[in-house]
C-alpha cells in the first residue's frame, strides 16, 4: 500500500464492521480518502460497498471502527448530520419525492427562499438548471420527477449530489442505468471537481469505467478490504478482479451456438400511445436480439407495448406466427409464454417486503397448486433452489426480505422468476444494471446459454458493451423510432462506431 | 476463505429462517404482554378469573376478531373496507328476518347471509376495479348504501324471535368450561386463514398484490380477479361476525355494526398487520383482539373510575402497541 | 385566479363542477337554498367541517392518520368552556390555553408516532381515547353552560349571509395553503410524504415534518372545537364526536393520496362543500329520513365517479385494465405532464 | 353462568344502574341509587356509565359488575334489542335485572321496564304544540336514531296527534339528528330556513331540543310554538322566558330509585306478579313556564307514590 501524505486526508474510515441479522457485512474495513483525488470503491454483489457508504452518511451507525473527517472523529447520527460535515452522496437505490419537480427534487435540502422561510421557486428553477445541463439532462426543470424513467432519475440523483458542492463525493453505482453519452459528461464533471481538490468516491462494477477515471481504488470482498487506497496506475484489469474475487478467469470466450431458428415474435408496423410509429421487427428462436438506444429512446415504451402494458394504436403482433392481441403480462405469461424483466426492479420488478422464495416462485405458483390452492413448500423450494444457485443469489436465507438483498442480488431474482416460469420469449431490460463482473458474465453466460436452447430473448441495454458482446443482432432506437438493424460482427470498435453513427 | 463462506451460505439456504424469526419474536411479544395482562389481573382484578367473566371476555374477543378478520383481509391486498360494519348489520337483518318471518332453519340462513355478505363484498371489488377510485372512498358510500337499503326494507325493525338453537352458538357454555361456540367457529376460522395466507397460491396472491400492486400484475398475476376474492372473503367475513353478533344479542337489531369501522383496524394493527398491505398476522389478529378485550375487562374490574377508564384503556393500549415494537426491534428487526 | 385554474387537479375541478351543478340544482328546486339564514347555517357548519377536513388533510400529507381530531376538538371546547365559566378566565386568555393545547396535543401524537414507529392509525386512536376520556373525566358528560356573551354572539355573527366564524376559517385555509406551497418547512412536510425514506436520506428534518402536520392537526381540530362552542353557546362534551367521517370524506374524496405527498387543498373545500350540499340538500327537500343514508351513500359515490370522469376522461374511468399505474396512485395535485408534441 | 349468582337471598340487594352511555339525562340517577341505598339500606349501590354509545362496552361493563358481585341491575339498553343478550346471561345466573329510563324490547328476560311511556309523551307534547299553533300549520319533528326503535314510537305518536288534526297540519320529519350538538344544531337551523312556514316544533330527543330551544331565542320569534324534551338548563331558561310552550320532564331519578327498590325486593325473594305489567310508567309531565321551579319537588312526590305502591301492586313475596 502507498504511503500518503496525512494533510491530504480528508476522510478515513478505521475497522469498520457492521453486522445486520444473519450477515456480517462488513468485518474490519477501512477506507481512506484524500482530497483531489478519485477513489473506486469495487467489488462483487453483496461485498458492502453500500454499506460502506450508508455508515461514512449517517445512515447506518457502524457496529465497531471509527471514522474520521480531517483526523477528528466524527459519529453521524443521522443522514443530516453527515451532510452538515461535507459529504455529498448519490446512494444506489433512488431517493427523489416523485411529486415534485426536478428542480425541486435537485435543490431539497436547501431550498433558496425570499424573506426567511418562503420558497422562491423562480431561483429554484434558475439554480437547478446549470445542474441538470451538467449532467445532460435535457427537459424543462419543471416536469414531475414520477414522469422519468430510471435512467433520468440516475441524472437527477447525481445533479442533486453535484449541487451540493461538498468537497467529500460519494458515488454509489452512478452509471450503472445511464448510457456511455451521460456517462461522458458526468466523467468530465468528476475531472474537474478533482481538479478543485473535492475527494470522490466511485462505486462501479464497470471496471473500464474504473481505469478510465479512478486514482486509485479500494477493493472488498465479501465485506473485507482486500485492496486498500492502491493507486490504479500499474494495476491490470486481472489482478483487480483477482482482489475482487480471488481469480481472474471471468471473462471467458462465449462459445458457438446452433443458427437461429423460425421467427416466433414479429412485430409489425407497431405504433404506441407512447408515441412509437412504424417499428418492425422479428426475433427468432435461439436468437438474441439486441436493442440500443440513448435514455429515454422508447426502448421500455416499446418492450411494455408488446407485452400489453401500454397500448397498442397500430399495426400488428404476431407470436409464433399468430395475431397475438396480448392483453398483459398475465396473457402474455400464460398464452404465449413471454415473460419481461423490468429495468425498474423496485416498483415492477420485485416485491421488497417478500422472500426471496416468493419473489422467485411468483410466476410459477399457479403451476405449484395442488388440490386448487394449495402450495407445498417443498416442491417450491425445488423449483427455486437450482436457479438460486445457478445465478448464485446471495441470501442469506430463503426467507430473506428481497428488500434487503445488494442490488445486483436484487436483480438476479427479478431475472429468476422468469427463469422459473420456463418462458420461451423474454424480453430482458438492462438485464445487468448493477451486477458485478462475475456475475454479470454469468448472466451473459446464462442468457447466452438459453439461447442456444432455443429460447428467443431480447436484450435491452445501455451497456455498449454488454450488447456488443451478447446480441445476433442489434436494432438501434431514437426518439421512438428504430433507425438502424445491424448484425453483430462482436468487434467492439467497429459495432460501437456503427451504433453512434445512426444515433447522431 | 471466500469458498468456504459461500458454501456455508448456500447450505443454509435451504433453512427457512430469516424474517420468519423475526415475525415470531414480534408475536412472542405480543404473547407475553396479553399472558402479563392476564396475570396481573387474575391477580389483581376480582372476579377476572370467574367463569362469568370469563365467558363474555372470551366470546367478546371472539368477535371483536372475526370482524378484524374481515378488514384484515382486504388490508392483505393494501385496501380497506370501511364497510364491514354495514355489511355485518344487513346480513345480521337478513339472517333474522330469514329466521323469524320465513322460519328457515339457523344453518341456512346463517348461510345465505353469508351468501348476501359475500356477494356485498364482491360489490365493493367490482367498483374498486372499474372505476380505479380508491377502496377508502368506494367502501365509505357503500356502506352508506347498504346500512341506507337495510334501514327501508326493514323500516329499523328488529327480529328478535330467534331459535335457541341459533341463540346457542353464543350462549352456551361448552362442556363446563366458560367458552361459547362461538369461539370455536373464530379458532376455525383463523385457522382457515392461517393455512390460506401460509400455504395456498391465493393467500400469496393477496399478500404479493397489496405490497407492490404494480409488480404483482407484472409478474403476471390475474390483479383484478384478486382484488373480487380478497373483497369477497372480506364481505363474508363481515356477515359471519354480523350473526356471531345476532346470536350474542339475541337479537338481529338494525344497530348491529354501527361501530364496527374503527375497531375492525385495532385487532390486525397489534397483531402486526400492515395497514398499507402485504403483511399481516392471523395469529397476532386473534392476540390483538384478546388482549383489547382482555385490557378493557380488566380495567373496569380493577374500579378504573369509569369516566377515566377510557384515559387508561387508552394508555395501556399505546403501552401494550409501544412495547411490543420494541421487543420486535430488540429481537433484531431491521430498520 | 388563472394561476389557481391551471393549477387546479383534474379531481378539483371535477368536484366543482359537480358542487355548482348540485347549487344549481337546489336553487332551482328549493328557493329556499338560497334564502340568507340558509346559507349562513349551512356556511357556519361548512366551515367548521372545512377545518377539521383539513385537519386530516394536513397529517393525510405526510403520509399518516389522526384518529383524535374530534377527541382534540371535544377536549379544547371544554377546558376553554371550563376556564371561562368555572374560573372566570378572560375570554383570550382561555381560548389561547385551548389552542395551545390542541397544537401540544397533535404535537404529542406527531412525537410519539416518531419515537415509537407505532402505526398513526392506531396509535391516535389510543391517544383519542385519552383525550376524550379527559373530557367525560371533567364534565362527566354535562355541558359547561352560560360562556360569555362575547364567545356565544361571535358564534351567531353574520354579515349577510355570511358567517363571521367563516373568517377564521378563510383566514386558516388560506395560511395553510401558503405553508404548504410558499414555506420551506411546508415543502419539507410534503418531501417527507411523498418519500420518507429519500426525505431521510436528503437530510430533512423528518420529526420536526411529522411534529409539525401533527401539530397543525391539533390546532385545526381545536379552532374547530373552539368555534364549535361558540356556535353552540356552550362548552359540549359531545363536540367532535362525529368528525371522523367528515374528516377523511373530504381530502379523500378531494383526491388525496392515503400514502401520502399530496394536500389537495382546493379538492378538499370543494368535498367539504359536496359534503355540505348533500346534507342541506335532504333537509330542503325534506327526504323521507329511512332513504337519507341511501342517498348520502349513492350521492358521494356519484360525485367522486363525476369528479374521476372529469379528471380522467369517460373512456377511462370504467377502462379495466389500465395503461398506467391507477391515477389514485398519483399525486393529484401536479398533474403529469402530456409527452410533448413533438414526439406525435 | 348460573353458579355465582344471588338469586333468592334474605340479604339486601348489591345494585349497579348502568346508563347507555354518557349522557345528561342520567345525572340524577347517580345521587337516585345513592338514596336508595341509604334508604333500603343496600349492600352496596353503584351508577356506573358506559364511556361510549355501544351495547359492546354495555355488556362488558355489567359483566364486570357482575364479576365483581353486583346481583341487580337497572339498566338502560343503549340498544333496546341488542341489550336482550346479556340480560339473558345476567337473569340465567339469577339475578334480577329492570330497565330504567329506556325498556328493553320484549320479548325480554328484564322484570320491569320504569321509563317514560315515550310514545303518550310524545303524544302528549304533539298535541300540546298543535293546540298552541291553532290546530293548524307545518309541524316539525326533530328526532333521533332511525335504528332506535324508540324513535319509531315517537314517530308514530307525533304522527298520530297530526292525523287527528287533521289536514291542516303538515308534518316534517328530522330523524337521526341526536348523534351530537352539531348536527342537531346545524339541521334544526336548515330547517327552519327551509320551511319559512314552520309554526311549531316538537322535539322527541334532547339534542335537537336544545338546538330547536336555542334556535328560536336567537330568531327571536316567539310566534313559533314549540315542546321539548328533558330538562336541560338551556331548555328550561327558554321555557321560562316563553320561546317554549313546554318540555317533557321525564323522571330519571324516580326511575333509577324505585328500580333499585325493585331490585332489592325481588333479591330478598319476592317475585314478579304473573298480572304484573312490564311496563311501568314512572311519571311524565308538561313543564309548562309555571312549573319550572315546582317540577323536581313533583317528581320527587310522584316517585315516592310509586314505590309505596308498589310490592303490593306487582311483587308477590
Ligand atoms: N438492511 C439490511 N438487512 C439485512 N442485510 C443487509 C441489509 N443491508 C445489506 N445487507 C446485506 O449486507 C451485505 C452487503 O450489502 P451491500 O448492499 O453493502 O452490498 P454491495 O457491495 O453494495 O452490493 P451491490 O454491488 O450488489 O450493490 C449483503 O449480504 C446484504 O444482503
Ligand atoms: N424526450 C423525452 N423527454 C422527456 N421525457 C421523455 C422523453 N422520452 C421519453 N420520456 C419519458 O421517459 C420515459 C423513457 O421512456 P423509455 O423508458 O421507453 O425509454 P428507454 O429507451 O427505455 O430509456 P431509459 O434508458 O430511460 O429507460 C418515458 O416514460 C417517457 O415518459
Ligand atoms: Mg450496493
Ligand atoms: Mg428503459
Amino acid at each position: 500500500m502507498s504511503t500518503i501524505a496525512p494533510a491530504r486526508v480528508v476522510l478515513e474510515a478505521a475497522g469498520i464492521r457492521k453486522q445486520f441479522p444473519g450477515v456480517v457485512a462488513l468485518d474490519d474495513v477501512s477506507l481512506r480518502l484524500r482530497s483531489g483525488e478519485i477513489q473506486a470503491l469495487v467489488g462483487e454483489n453483496g461485498a458492502g460497498k453500500s454499506t460502506l457508504i450508508k455508515i461514512l452518511t449517517g445512515v447506518y451507525q457502524p457496529d465497531a471502527g471509527s471514522v474520521t473527517i480531517d483526523g477528528a472523529p466524527v459519529r453521524f447520527g443521522s443522514a443530516r448530520d453527515a451532510l452538515k460535515a461535507g459529504i455529498s452522496v448519490v446512494h444506489q437505490e433512488h431517493n427523489l419525492i416523485p411529486q415534485f419537480t426536478v428542480a425541486e427534487n435537485i435543490l431539497l435540502e436547501r431550498i433558496p427562499t425570499r424573506l426567511p422561510q418562503l420558497v422562491d421557486y423562480a431561483a429554484i428553477y434558475r439554480e437547478a438548471r446549470p445542474w441538470m445541463k451538467t449532467v445532460g439532462l435535457d427537459m424543462p426543470a419543471t416536469r414531475s420527477v414520477s414522469a422519468l424513467s430510471a435512467a433520468q432519475m440516475q441524472l437527477v440523483e447525481i445533479a442533486k449530489a453535484l449541487s451540493l458542492q461538498a468537497r467529500i463525493l460519494l458515488l454509489d453505482e452512478p452509471t450503472a442505468a445511464i448510457t456511455p453519452h451521460e456517462t461522458g459528461y458526468l466523467f468530465r464533471v468528476l475531472r474537474e471537481l478533482r481538479a478543485q481538490g473535492v475527494a470522490v468516491v466511485f462505486v462501479s462494477h464497470k471496471l473500464e469505467e474504473v481505469f478510465e477515471l479512478a486514482d486509485r481504488v479500494t477493493v472488498l470482498r465479501d465485506g473485507r478490504n482486500t485492496a486498500l487506497d492502491h493507486e490504479i496506475k500499474g494495476l491490470t484489469q486481472d489482478q483487480m478482479v483477482t482482489y475482487m474475487i480471488g481469480r481472474s478467469d471471468v471473462l471467458a470466450q462465449l462459445p458457438a451456438r446452433p443458427a437461429r431458428g423460425e421467427p416466433v415474435l414479429e412485430v409489425r408496423d407497431l405504433a404506441t400511445e407512447a408515441g412509437a410509429r412504424g417499428i418492425t421487427f422479428s426475433l427468432h428462436r435461439g436468437e438474441i436480439l439486441g436493442l440500443y438506444g440513448l435514455v429515454g429512446a422508447g426502448r421500455t415504451e416499446l418492450a411494455k407495448a408488446i407485452i400489453g402494458e401500454l397500448k397498442v394504436t397500430g399495426g400488428d403482433v404476431l407470436v409464433r406466427g399468430r395475431s397475438a392481441r396480448i392483453r398483459d403480462l398475465r396473457d402474455a405469461l400464460a398464452r404465449h409464454r413471454i415473460g419481461y424483466v423490468s429495468e425498474n426492479r423496485k416498483e415492477e420488478g420485485l416485491i421488497l417486503l417478500h422472500s426471496v422464495l416468493t419473489n422467485m416462485s411468483i410466476t410459477i405458483w399457479r403451476r405449484l397448486r395442488l388440490f386448487g390452492q394449495w402450495i407445498r413448500r417443498s416442491s417450491e423450494t425445488a423449483a427455486v433452489m437450482p436457479l438460486v444457485k445457478q445465478l448464485d443469489v446471495r441470501a442469506h436465507s430463503l426467507a430473506q426480505q428481497v428488500g434487503t438483498l445488494s442490488g445486483g442480488n436484487q436483480q438476479k431474482v427479478s431475472l429468476g422468476k422468469w427463469l422459473a416460469a420456463d418462458v420461451e420469449i423474454l424480453i430482458i431490460d438492462e438485464p445487468t444494471i448493477g451486477i458485478d463482473i462475475k456475475t454479470k458474465n454469468a448472466l451473459h453466460e446464462l442468457i447466452w446459454n438459453l439461447a442456444a436452447n432455443g429460447k428467443a430473448i431480447m436484450v435491452i441495454s445501455s451497456d455498449m458493451p454488454e450488447i456488443v458482446r451478447l446480441a445476433d443482432r442489434i436494432l438501434i432506437m431514437r426518439n421512438h423510432r428504430l433507425v438502424g438493424d445491424i448484425s453483430n460482427s462482436h468487434d467492439y470498435e467497429e459495432v460501437s462506431a456503427a451504433i453512434m453513427s445512426r444515433l447522431s | 476463505m471466500s469458498a468456504t463462506r459461500t458454501v456455508a451460505v448456500r447450505t443454509r439456504l435451504t433453512e427457512l429462517r430469516g424474517t420468519g424469526l423475526l415475525r415470531t419474536l414480534g408475536l412472542l411479544a405480543l404473547l407475553i404482554i396479553t399472558a402479563g395482562f392476564w396475570i396481573f389481573f387474575s391477580a389483581f382484578a376480582t372476579g377476572f378469573t370467574s367463569d362469568f367473566n370469563l365467558f363474555f371476555l372470551l366470546r367478546s374477543a371472539a368477535i371483536a376478531v372475526t370482524i378484524g378478520f374481515a378488514q384484515m383481509v382486504v388490508l392483505s391486498i393494501g385496501d380497506m373496507n370501511l364497510s364491514v360494519g354495514a355489511i355485518g348489520g344487513a346480513t345480521g337483518m337478513f339472517a333474522g328476518w330469514l329466521m323469524q318471518v320465513l322460519g328457515v332453519p339457523p344453518a341456512l340462513a346463517v348461510l345465505l347471509a353469508l351468501a348476501l355478505g359475500t356477494s356485498l363484498g364482491f360489490g365493493n371489488a367490482a367498483l374498486v376495479v372499474w372505476t380505479h377510485l380508491n377502496s377508502f372512498i368506494v367502501t365509505l358510500a357503500t356502506a352508506s348504501l347498504i346500512t341506507g337499503g337495510m334501514l327501508i326494507l326493514t323500516r329499523a325493525r328488529p327480529f328478535s324471535n330467534l331459535p335457541d338453537s341459533f341463540l346457542g352458538i353464543a350462549q352456551i357454555e361448552l362442556g363446563g368450561v366458560p367458552v361459547a361456540p362461538l369461539v370455536l367457529i373464530m379458532l376455525g376460522v383463523a385457522l382457515v386463514l392461517g393455512l390460506v395466507y401460509r400455504s395456498t397460491s391465493l393467500g400469496r396472491e393477496m399478500l404479493a398484490i397489496g405490497a407492490n400492486r404494480q409488480a404483482a400484475r407484472m409478474s403476471g398475476l390475474a390483479v383484478g380477479r384478486i382484488v373480487l376474492v380478497a373483497h369477497g372473503l372480506s364481505g363474508l367475513l363481515a356477515a359471519l361476525a354480523g350473526a356471531m353478533s345476532v346470536a350474542a344479542n339475541n337479537t338481529a337489531s338494525p344497530g348491529i355494526g354501527s361501530d364496527w369501522v374503527l375497531a375492525s383496524f385495532v385487532a390486525p394493527a397489534i397483531g402486526g398487520t400492515l395497514l398499507s398491505g402485504g403483511l399481516v398476522s392471523v395469529s397476532g389478529t386473534v392476540l390483538g383482539g384478546l388482549l383489547v378485550a382482555t385490557i378493557s375487562s380488566g380495567l373496569l374490574l380493577m374500579n378504573v373510575s369509569n369516566f377515566w377508564l377510557s384515559v387508561f384503556l387508552g394508555a395501556v393500549l399505546l403501552l401494550a402497541v409501544g412495547l411490543d415494537r420494541i421487543t420486535r426491534t430488540v429481537g433484531g428487526a431491521a430498520s | 385566479m388563472v394561476a389557481i385554474w391551471r393549477r387546479m387537479s383534474g379531481v378539483a375541478l371535477g368536484l366543482l363542477i359537480v358542487d355548482l351543478a348540485g347549487a344549481l340544482l337546489l336553487t332551482v328546486v328549493t328557493p329556499s337554498f338560497t334564502s340568507t339564514y340558509n346559507l349562513f347555517i349551512t356556511g357556519r357548519d361548512f366551515s367548521i367541517l372545512l377545518l377539521v377536513a383539513l385537519a386530516q388533510m394536513i397529517v393525510l400529507a405526510v403520509g399518516q392518520m389522526n384518529l383524535s381530531i374530534g377527541a382534540i376538538g371535544g377536549l379544547v371546547a371544554i377546558v376553554e368552556s371550563g376556564l371561562m365559566v368555572s374560573y372566570d378566565t378572560p375570554v383570550v386568555i382561555a381560548i389561547a390555553c385551548g389552542l395551545v393545547l390542541g397544537a401540544a396535543c397533535g404535537a404529542v401524537n406527531g412525537l410519539l408516532i416518531h419515537w415509537t414507529k407505532v402505526n398513526s392509525f392506531i396509535l391516535t386512536l389510543g391517544t383519542s381515547y385519552v383525550f376524550a376520556g379527559v373530557n367525560l373525566g371533567i364534565t362527566h358528560a354535562t355541558p359547561f353552560y352560560h360562556i360569555p356573551g362575547a364567545v356565544a354572539s361571535f358564534g351567531q355573527a353574520r354579515i349577510g349571509a355570511f358567517p363571521e366564524i367563516a373568517i377564521v376559517t378563510i383566514v386558516l385555509a388560506v395560511a395553510l395553503a401558503v405553508f404548504l406551497r410558499q414555506t420551506v418547512l411546508g415543502r419539507q412536510l410534503l418531501a417527507v410524504g411523498g418519500n420518507p425514506v429519500a426525505a431521510a436520506l436528503s437530510g430533512l428534518p423528518v420529526r420536526r415534518v411529522i411534529v409539525t402536520a401533527h401539530g397543525i392537526s391539533g390546532f385545526f381540530g381545536a379552532v374547530a372545537g373552539t368555534l364549535l362552542m361558540a356556535q353552540l353557546g356552550e362548552g359540549q362534551p359531545t363536540i367532535g364526536v362525529t368528525w371522523i367521517l367528515p374528516s377523511f370524506a373530504g381530502p379523500i374524496i378531494g383526491g388525496a393520496v392515503l400514502a401520502g405527498g399530496s394536500a389537495p387543498l382546493l379538492g378538499t373545500v370543494f368535498a367539504m362543500v359536496l359534503v355540505s350540499l348533500i346534507s342541506d340538500g335532504l333537509i330542503l327537500v325534506n327526504a323521507n329520513p329511512y332513504w337519507v343514508q341511501f342517498f348520502v351513500g349513492a350521492l358521494i359515490l356519484g360525485g367522486v365517479l363525476l369528479g374521476r370522469v372529469r379528471a380522467v376522461g369517460l373512456r377511462d374511468v370504467f377502462r379495466l385494465k389500465s395503461t398506467a399505474p391507477p391515477v389514485t396512485d398519483r399525486p393529484a395535485e401536479e398533474p403529469v405532464p402530456r409527452r410533448p408534441a413533438e414526439q406525435k | 353462568g348460573g353458579t355465582q349468582g344471588g338469586g333468592g337471598g334474605t340479604t339486601a340487594a348489591s345494585v349497579a344502574i348502568v346508563p347507555g352511555g354518557p349522557h345528561p339525562y342520567f345525572e340524577p340517577m347517580r345521587g337516585a341509587i345513592a338514596d336508595a341505598t341509604t334508604d333500603f339500606k343496600l349492600t352496596k349501590g353503584s351508577f356506573e356509565v358506559p364511556t361510549d354509545w355501544k351495547q359492546d362496552l354495555q355488556n362488558q361493563l355489567l359483566t364486570s359488575l357482575a364479576s365483581k358481585g353486583y346481583n341487580g341491575f337497572g339498566i338502560f339498553p343503549t340498544d333496546g334489542d341488542a341489550a336482550n343478550g346479556i340480560v339473558s346471561q345476567l337473569v340465567s345466573r339469577g339475578d334480577p335485572v329492570v330497565a330504567v329510563g329506556g325498556c328493553v324490547h320484549e320479548p325480554t328476560k328484564t322484570s320491569f321496564c320504569l321509563a317514560t311511556d315515550v310514545g303518550a309523551s310524545a303524544y302528549t307534547a304533539a298535541k300540546t304544540v298543535i293546540q298552541a299553533m291553532g290546530g293548524k300549520g307545518v309541524l316539525l319533528h326533530g328526532t333521533g336514531l332511525l335504528t332506535d326503535p324508540n324513535t319509531q314510537l315517537r314517530d308514530q305518536a307525533v304522527k298520530k296527534a297530526v292525523g287527528e288534526a287533521g289536514s291542516s297540519v303538515t308534518l316534517i320529519t328530522l330523524a337521526d339528528i341526536d348523534k351530537d350538538a352539531q348536527t342537531a344544531d346545524t339541521a334544526i337551523n336548515q330547517a327552519l330556513a327551509a320551511h319559512k312556514d314552520i309554526t311549531g316544533i316538537v322535539t322527541t330527543a334532547y339534542n335537537p331540543t336544545v338546538a330547536a330551544a336555542k334556535a328560536l331565542r336567537t330568531l327571536g320569534d316567539k310566534r313559533i310554538k314549540m315542546v321539548g324534551i328533558d330538562d336541560d338548563p338551556t331548555t328550561l331558561a327558554a321555557v321560562k322566558d316563553g320561546f317554549l310552550v313546554g318540555t317533557m320532564g321525564q323522571n330519571p331519578y324516580g326511575q333509577a330509585y324505585i328500580g333499585a327498590y325493585a331490585l332489592d325486593q325481588m333479591h330478598r325473594g319476592c317475585k314478579k306478579k304473573s298480572d304484573a305489567p312490564y311496563f311501568i310508567d314512572s311519571g311524565t309531565l308538561l313543564i309548562s313556564p309555571d312549573k319550572t321551579a315546582t317540577y323536581a319537588n313533583d317528581f320527587k312526590t310522584l316517585t315516592k307514590q310509586i314505590t309505596d305502591g308498589f310490592k303490593a301492586k306487582y311483587l308477590s313475596c
